[in-house]
């Protein structure tokens, strides 16, 4: 029975530190820009808002933009469950391996995108032709990235990537293209901007443009949720002995501060141009993958 | 001597086919009757039945005949049915034409197969594919080169690999929908059988370029296909170029089986051609579902361009439930039968990866990268397809009246979609039996081979699984927390009905909406080193000044059809006109001929 | 006396050639259907077979007197004005008469490699006589010169069976005879009409059925 | 006896022809007469299956398996163009373009014809076998010229003067091959079988001149490559029941006539260099034909080079030999008469009702005339090769053929060649049979015979190839018999 008691601990804490972290990494943006900023709780009082208010819904919608916040937060919470941060849960170890994760997140985008055609306007439709755009260049990369360390662990069975505790410049080559890919992915600054609605620049934020009230408040929980899970791959991949929970906030706790400073140190690409930041981080795949291929 | 009685062969693999033709015929036959009650007279109609029958009962014979002859003449009346199918509705122009060059290209592949047949006859003496099987295991090495490159690019043909796939996007849409969908789904798969029965069970893969060789094109046809499915604007193309795209994921699979089977690694040759031939059915189904679904929006609309139609979500609800299921399987969304297949084909090309290493396992990653990207590309052309069609506002007068297709459209779109999901929750039944097929298929039959721990969870390597069952499960459970945990705590969501944000602007109408072309158009960017996009920009001006209206027109070149296929008809037709003037009309010069040739062969008679 | 019809029956062919006008060209036709006659009557003279005798005064009353009358009737009524219409000068025609002659000598002596000189000698004139009228139906434009260079092609040939192969069985010559009557009738037959259609028999106007 | 029955028939119906004046009376006569005619070809051949010895009659007629067969081959399409011209001669009357005294000339010149045609293959002496084939250029000159406008003339004098030379040839040939058999055994004959006897001690050298004469002056009237020239004007030109008689049968007959002179040259001097030489021209003529269909704008001249194209695949399977490439060929040799004269047929009403040969003008022929269309279009596959019918078991024959006596890369060509020319047929006859149908278009249904001609000759299209009759195994066994051998 421990196990059990272990995975849904492991769930609830997940759940509950993930508005934590993007408080956290907007925090320290705000300290090294020296201003004060919201505080680091500042996303759920966002969440709780989003829960309590009405929701306007356009008239062009059909069912597919009142299915979407569910199918995304759903899909965003199952690749959760399949991370083995904390502990090793066994019973979910049948439902896939690590590939499964990316092909969820997709689920989640495909409907995001419709429902960002759905209401008629022209932000949804932008804000998905882009997402498109960059989610189709990310997905090999990613795939790539994830191939390299599987490989390097021997299957990608997520119990033995966890397990295996080999660094080698591939390991190091795949998590930095990870991150990479976590930037994009999380619609950070080089690829896209959170804090804007700016249309020029705005990828995420334009599909969520219609929402309102709860819909709106279960997406943002799902891009939480996305950017732990993120997080928690690359701390799996890049530091792997250190295992047990202070040594996992610890690692979180870097990578936001990692993540912090290259949103500082870089400003937005031009759409196209995220194209070649995206390919660098391909590049960086295949690296690891050669480099695994020789054996050095 | 020919008339010789030709064995019909029941083996796994024919029976397998047979499947696969059988779950798409059904619907597409009851779907036929709906469709073509409004358009065409009562005899037309009966015509085009029985031509249908001729083409399914064509395409039965052509994977299940056991003698080489018996299978071209087969596989000519498939062709020939096909044709008479695709000029179906023959009074418009361009469906006579795509006819015709559906044809020629057809007949080519077919002379191919001829010559490959003649020389394999040549060596062993007789058609029958035993007695070929157990002869050309002695054929020289260069010989077994030759006939393999002609068996390929003569199967290329009828599959669509990509230098010579140029009559799908011309023949597909031209024909009736069932028709089109029957062709993409199973005709042709039936190429592909080909390719597995010729080369790898009776020719026997030989060397290590012939597997590469078949990835290599595998890739292309998966990037070109996508790439120009992407670009598309009439629906029925779009649909026959991505399967133009899924074939070369099957062939991924088959391919990577041969390599494997000349590398000696027989699990994985086992599991790349389960692979394979899951994708195979599963693209048959969810590719029939679609084409299905384009027929009901064109018989509903009487246009094919995405970018007239538009809100047909809420005048035809059904046909675009059961779109929406074709493109999430088309996408590998998980639940469905598409995701299982491409993950099965990553995890093959992974296990390649690991056991092999140097340039195979980079050249495996690399494999394994580009289907990964043609997977994205596919959800972005589908995502398009979908969102422009049935989302938001209707375009146009024919799309606002849409109405819903009749019920026996629905039938056969329902029975298809069933399949989908069938195939997708039950995945591991079905692996389960489809590796005794691959096991048959690649001529090894080992002993127990099985890529399914029970029938739930698919498991191709001891440590890797994957439960479609248990993912659903999941996925409910955790979509049901979500619905009554927010209910309970901050109680029924009260949601008001207003108008779509418009920034103040007095009321958004259909123009404002992204269009298709828009969508597509940062892909068009990223890769207008393959497409080279023209766009025009014109301003219609009142006065000087004063600019009424813009005029933008863009295309791309298709570069395959514009450079060498236009250039060599080109050219045969000049030597045609050149050759005219052979018969340039005087005595004179025709009497000249004949005392030409008798003096020539007076001269050269030592030669003969 | 073999010698002087060689060089008779050479001699008309050339003058066939190197005719400018209709009547010269049908008066050289008849001469070189004399000579041939005469030859025929040698050959029956040598042989004494009744068959060759008959055949010789075929020859004469046909080729000499009919048939040159069939076409001076034909060429009168189509009213045309005597001249033979030429792609190249009679001289130059004349040149290219003599090389045919020397080609056609090559063949007969590879064909007629072990056989006495005068076999070869008759070889090469029937050889010659057979080109020549393929020639002249090449670069004559009148379409009677076609009919004339067609005749003298079968001159050529009779002399070939005759002189080298002792002559064909009678039914088969009889059949040619008849043959070649018919022949020239029809070809009439044709002139008229096309005289009466294009107006005037110059053959390089029938070019309008091309590719 | 059977054989001077055949014979008569033409003459008789020509005499009947000649007297009788209502022409209603005079084509039902005639069909019957051919409807016999084929009725006795037939009972001849199991005659001939029956007892296999040659049947010779006062020395002059001669017939063996090769003449059975195509004398067999010639009746069928004989009663065919019989039944065909019964109904194409009184629709011309009806509609006045035709008169009475040119359709009484029809049919005295057409029984005449006939019978050049049958005279041909049953002669053993090889002069009267030149004799014969010049006859029917003579009487077909007529027939070509019909018309009597400027078109019909020139292609007549064309293919008059044309054929007369290549003849003339031939018979130079002729002659040099009994110079030959005089030279080297002293006896003085033009009969056939002397020549077999005593083949082997031929002189070579006078052989291979000789055979090259014969191959160019027969090759003329054959229709091979460059000798090709007349074929495309006179088929044209000629009315379509005779233009159909000249493609399905008197192409054949000149190929009857080099097929005879190869054995005698292949048993002097063996098989290569007649077959190299058959190849040679056989893929010529394919090439000249694919090259000038594609570019093609008049129907009729479009079938006229597909009769080339398949005359120059018959000699390539002559001239690949062997059993197989023999058995093919002749098969060939009735699948093609039996499809191009279907073809002709069609082509011909479709000319009469949009009276014009040009491929632009004729448009939806399956809407305007839609048995005939139908008709066409089984026959435009069948020429392609398509499989359920017979051309392209034949062809199979040829190509395996080829494959198994070692010419492996003329076989992959004479295949391109044969893709090329469907291509072009295709791309030229899809907008002529489909497509819209155009207005102000007076259409008359076909009369019966007509249909009956086009059901009769569909039937052995399709049957052809599959379900070979007893009658063809039996009679191509006893040809393999005599021309195998070498």
């Amino acid at each position: 029975m421990p196990n059990a008691l272990h995975f849904f601990f492991q769930v609830l804490v997940l759940f509950v530190c993930a508005p934590l972290l993007s408080g956290i990494i907007t925090k320290i943006k705000n300290n090294l820009r020296f201003r004060r900023g919201p505080s680091i709780f500042q996303p759920y009082f966002n969440l709780l808002k989003y829960f309590s208010k009405d929701e306007v819904v356009s008239v062009h919608a059909s069912w597919i933009f009142k299915i979407t916040p569910y199918i995304v937060i759903t899909s965003t919470t199952t690749a959760l469950l399949m991370l083995p941060v904390l502990f090793y849960g066994r019973p979910l170890i049948f439902m896939g391996d690590f590939l499964v994760i990316i092909f969820l997140l997709s689920l989640g985008r495909f409907f995001l995108i419709l429902a960002g055609l759905d209401p008629a306007t022209t932000f949804g439709g932008m804000g998905s032709s882009r997402e498109m755009f960059i989610a189709s260049f990310v997905e090999p990369v990613a795939m790539l990235a994830i191939f390299a360390i599987a490989l390097v662990a021997g299957s990608t069975n997520l119990q033995t990537i966890a397990q295996t505790s080999t660094i080698n410049t591939s390991t190091i080559m795949a998590s930095v293209a990870l991150f990479l890919v976590a930037l994009a992915e999380t619609s950070r600054i080089p690829v896209d901007n959170q804090e804007t609605h700016l249309e020029l620049t705005m990828i995420h934020e334009a599909m969520l443009l219609e929402y309102s009230g709860r819909s709106l408040g279960l997406l943002e929980l799902a891009a939480h949720l996305k950017q732990i899970l993120f997080l928690g791959i690359i701390s799996l991949v890049a530091f792997p002995a250190f295992v047990g929970i202070q040594f996992f906030i610890l690692k979180i706790l870097l990578l936001c501060l990692i993540m912090a400073l290259t949103e500082l140190s870089m400003a937005k690409m031009r759409l196209f141009r995220a194209v070649d930041f995206i390919a660098f981080a391909g590049i960086l795949s295949i690296m690891a993958i050669i480099a695994l291929a020789l054996g050095v | 001597m020919l008339g010789s009685a030709c064995p019909l062969l029941l083996d796994p693999l024919s029976l397998f086919f047979g499947i696969t033709i059988f779950t798409l015929a059904i619907p597409t036959f009851i779907y036929s009757f709906g469709y073509l009650r409004g358009h065409y007279s009562l005899s037309k109609i009966w015509m085009g039945q029985i031509l249908f029958v001729i083409f399914i009962l064509s395409m039965l014979a052509v994977v299940t005949v056991g003698n080489a002859f018996a299978f071209l003449i087969v596989w000519e009346i498939m062709s020939l049915s096909s044709y008479f199918l695709v000029v179906f509705d023959s009074t418009n122009k361009k469906s006579i034409e795509a006819g015709t060059i559906y044809l020629v290209m057809t007949h080519i592949g077919t002379a191919l197969l001829t010559i490959a047949f003649l020389l394999m006859y040549k060596h062993c003496g007789s058609f029958d594919f035993s007695v070929l099987h157990n002869a050309l295991i002695s054929l020289p090495e260069r010989q077994k080169d030759i006939i393999f490159l002609l068996l390929l690019f003569g199967f290329g043909t009828k599959a669509g690999i990509v230098p010579l796939h140029i009559w799908l996007p011309y023949a597909h849409p031209q024909a009736p929908s069932h028709i089109s969908s029957l062709m993409s789904g199973v005709m042709i798969k039936t190429a592909l059988y080909g390719i597995i029965r010729f080369i790898i069970l009776i020719l026997g893969v030989n060397s290590l370029w012939w597997g590469e060789l078949v990835i290599v094109l595998a890739c292309i046809s998966c990037l070109v296909g996508v790439i120009y499915a992407l670009m598309e604007q009439d629906i029925k193309t779009l649909l026959a170029y991505s399967s133009v795209e899924n074939i070369g994921i099957i062939l991924l699979g088959i391919g990577s089986s041969m390599l494997f089977l000349k590398l000696g690694a027989s699990t994985l040759a086992i599991l790349a051609m389960t692979a394979g031939l899951y994708h195979l059915i599963n693209h048959a189904v969810f590719k029939g579902l679609l084409f299905l679904g384009a027929g009901s929006i064109y018989n509903a609309t009487g246009t094919r361009n995405i970018e007239k139609l538009g809100g047909l979500i809420k005048s035809m609800p059904w046909t675009a439930a059961y779109f929406l299921i074709g493109s999430m399987a088309i996408s590998a969304l998980p639940p469905i039968n598409g995701f299982i297949s491409e993950w099965l084909t990553l995890i093959m090309l992974f296990l390649g990866a690991l056991t092999y290493t140097g340039g195979m396992k980079i050249f495996l990653c690399f494999t394994a990268a580009i289907l990964a990207l043609t997977g994205g590309l596919a959800a972005a052309c589908f995502t398009k397809a979908f969102g422009i069609t049935f989302l938001a506002q209707p375009r146009s007068a024919r799309a606002q009246d849409a109405k819903e297709s009749s019920l026996s459209m629905n039938i056969g779109m329902g029975i298809l979609a069933f399949f989908c999901i069938a195939l997708g929750l039950g995945a591991a039944y079905f692996i389960a039996l489809i590796s005794s097929v691959a096991n048959f298929a690649t001529g090894l039959n080992m002993a127990k081979i099985n890529f399914s721990l029970n029938p739930f969870v698919v498991a191709p390597h001891p440590h890797i699984f994957l439960s479609p069952l248990l993912l659903s499960g999941i996925l409910i459970i955790i979509a049901a927390f979500f619905t009554l945990g927010l209910r309970l705590f901050f109680g029924k969501a009260k949601v008001t009905i207003g108008p779509t944000w418009d920034c103040g602007y007095y009321k958004l109408t259909h123009r404002n909406e992204y269009t298709a072309t828009g969508f597509s158009k940062p892909f068009r960017l990223a890769f207008s080193f393959f497409l080279f996009p023209f766009h025009k920009v014109q301003k219609i001006k009142e006065s000087r000044y004063h600019i009424k209206s813009f005029a933008y027109e863009t295309h791309t070149t298709k570069i395959f059809l514009e450079y060498f296929y236009k250039n060599f008809i080109a050219g045969i037709f000049g030597t045609g006109k050149y050759m005219r003037n052979i018969q340039a009309g005087s005595i004179h010069i025709y009497l000249g001929y004949i005392c030409l040739t008798i003096l020539l062969l007076l001269v050269f008679i030592g030669w003969f | 006396m073999e010698t002087f019809l060689v060089l008779g029956l050479l001699g008309s062919t050339f003058a066939m050639v190197f005719s400018k006008r209709i009547s010269a060209l049908i008066g050289n036709f008849a001469l070189q259907s004399f000579f041939l006659c005469l030859f025929s009557f040698m050959e029956a003279l040598k042989g004494n077979h009744l068959g060759l005798y008959l055949i010789s005064g075929l020859i004469l009353v046909l080729k000499v007197i009919l048939i040159p009358q069939i076409i001076r009737y034909v060429a009168v009524n189509i009213k045309s004005d005597e001249n033979l219409g030429f792609f190249i000068s009679p001289q130059l025609s004349l040149v290219c008469a003599l090389v045919l002659t020397y080609l056609a000598w090559l063949l007969a002596s590879t064909v007629f490699m072990g056989q006495p000189i005068l076999i070869r000698i008759f070889g090469a004139t029937a050889f010659s006589m057979v080109s020549l009228g393929i020639f002249l139906m090449i670069f004559r434009i009148i379409a009677l010169a076609q009919v004339i260079g067609l005749l003298a092609m079968e001159n050529g040939i009779f002399l070939l069976a005759s002189a080298v192969s002792g002559g064909m069985p009678f039914i088969v010559e009889m059949a040619i005879f008849f043959d070649i009557f018919v022949g020239v009738v029809i070809l009439g037959i044709f002139i008229f009409r096309i005289n009466k259609l294009f107006v005037g028999i110059d053959v390089s106007k029938l070019n309008s059925l091309k590719g | 006896m059977l054989l001077l029955v055949i014979i008569s028939i033409p003459l008789l119906l020509a005499i009947v022809a000649g007297l009788i004046n209502k022409t209603r009376l005079v084509s039902s006569l005639i069909v019957l007469g051919y409807l016999i005619g084929l009725v006795l070809s037939i009972a001849l051949a199991y005659h001939f299956l029956a007892s296999p010895q040659p049947i010779s009659l006062f020395n002059i007629f001669y017939a063996d398996a090769l003449s059975i067969f195509f004398v067999f081959t010639s009746s069928i399409i004989v009663f065919a163009a019989a039944l065909y011209s019964k109904g194409f001669i009184e629709l011309g009357l009806e509609t006045g373009q035709l008169s009475q005294r040119q359709a009484k000339v029809y049919f005295i010149l057409f029984n005449i014809f006939i019978f050049s045609i049958l005279l041909v293959t049953i002669v053993s002496n090889l002069g009267l076998m030149w004799v014969a084939i010049e006859i029917t250029t003579l009487v077909s000159a007529f027939l070509v010229g019909f018309y009597n406008n400027k078109n019909a003339i020139e292609a007549a004098w064309k293919y008059l003067i044309i054929c007369s030379v290549g003849i003339i040839l031939a018979l130079l040939g002729t002659i040099l091959f009994s110079y030959a058999l005089l030279f080297s055994t002293g006896i003085r004959s033009l009969d056939w079988n002397d020549f077999i006897t005593v083949a082997h001690q031929l002189d070579p050298n006078i052989i291979k001149v000789a055979f090259i004469f014969i191959l160019v002056g027969y090759g003329t009237k054959a229709g091979l490559a460059p000798m090709h020239t007349w074929l495309p004007d006179a088929h044209s030109q000629a009315i379509s029941p005779i233009s159909a008689l000249l493609s399905g049968v008197l192409l054949k007959t000149s190929l009857y006539a080099i097929l005879r002179y190869s054995l005698i040259i292949n048993l002097c001097i063996g098989k290569s260099f007649s077959s190299h030489l058959f190849i040679f021209f056989g893929l010529l003529s394919l090439l000249v034909a694919a090259g000038l269909i594609l570019v093609q704008k008049d129907i009729k001249r479009l079938l006229a080079y597909s009769s080339i194209e398949h005359v120059g695949i018959i000699l390539f399977g002559f001239g690949v030999g062997g059993k197989i490439g023999l058995y093919g060929a002749l098969l060939h040799i009735f699948n093609h008469a039996v499809t191009k004269s279907l073809l002709f047929f069609g082509a011909g009403n479709l000319v009469e009702v949009f009276a014009s040969h040009r491929l632009e003008k004729i448009r939806g022929c399956l809407r305007v005339l839609p048995f005939t269309g139908s008709m066409v279009l089984l026959g435009i596959f069948a020429l392609a090769g398509f499989p359920p019918f017979s051309i392209f078991f034949s062809e199979f024959t040829i190509l395996i053929a080829a494959f198994t006596g070692g010419y492996a890369i003329w076989g992959s060509l004479l295949l391109l060649l044969i893709i090329i020319t469907f291509g072009a047929i295709l791309f030229h006859f899809s907008n002529v049979l489909l497509g819209e149908k155009p207005e102000n278009l007076k259409v008359s249904p076909e009369p019966w015979s007509i249909k009956l001609a086009f059901i009769f000759l569909l039937f052995f299209v399709i049957f052809g190839g599959m379900a070979l009759p007893g009658l063809f195994d039996g009679l191509f066994r006893s040809i393999i018999g005599v021309f195998g051998a070498s």
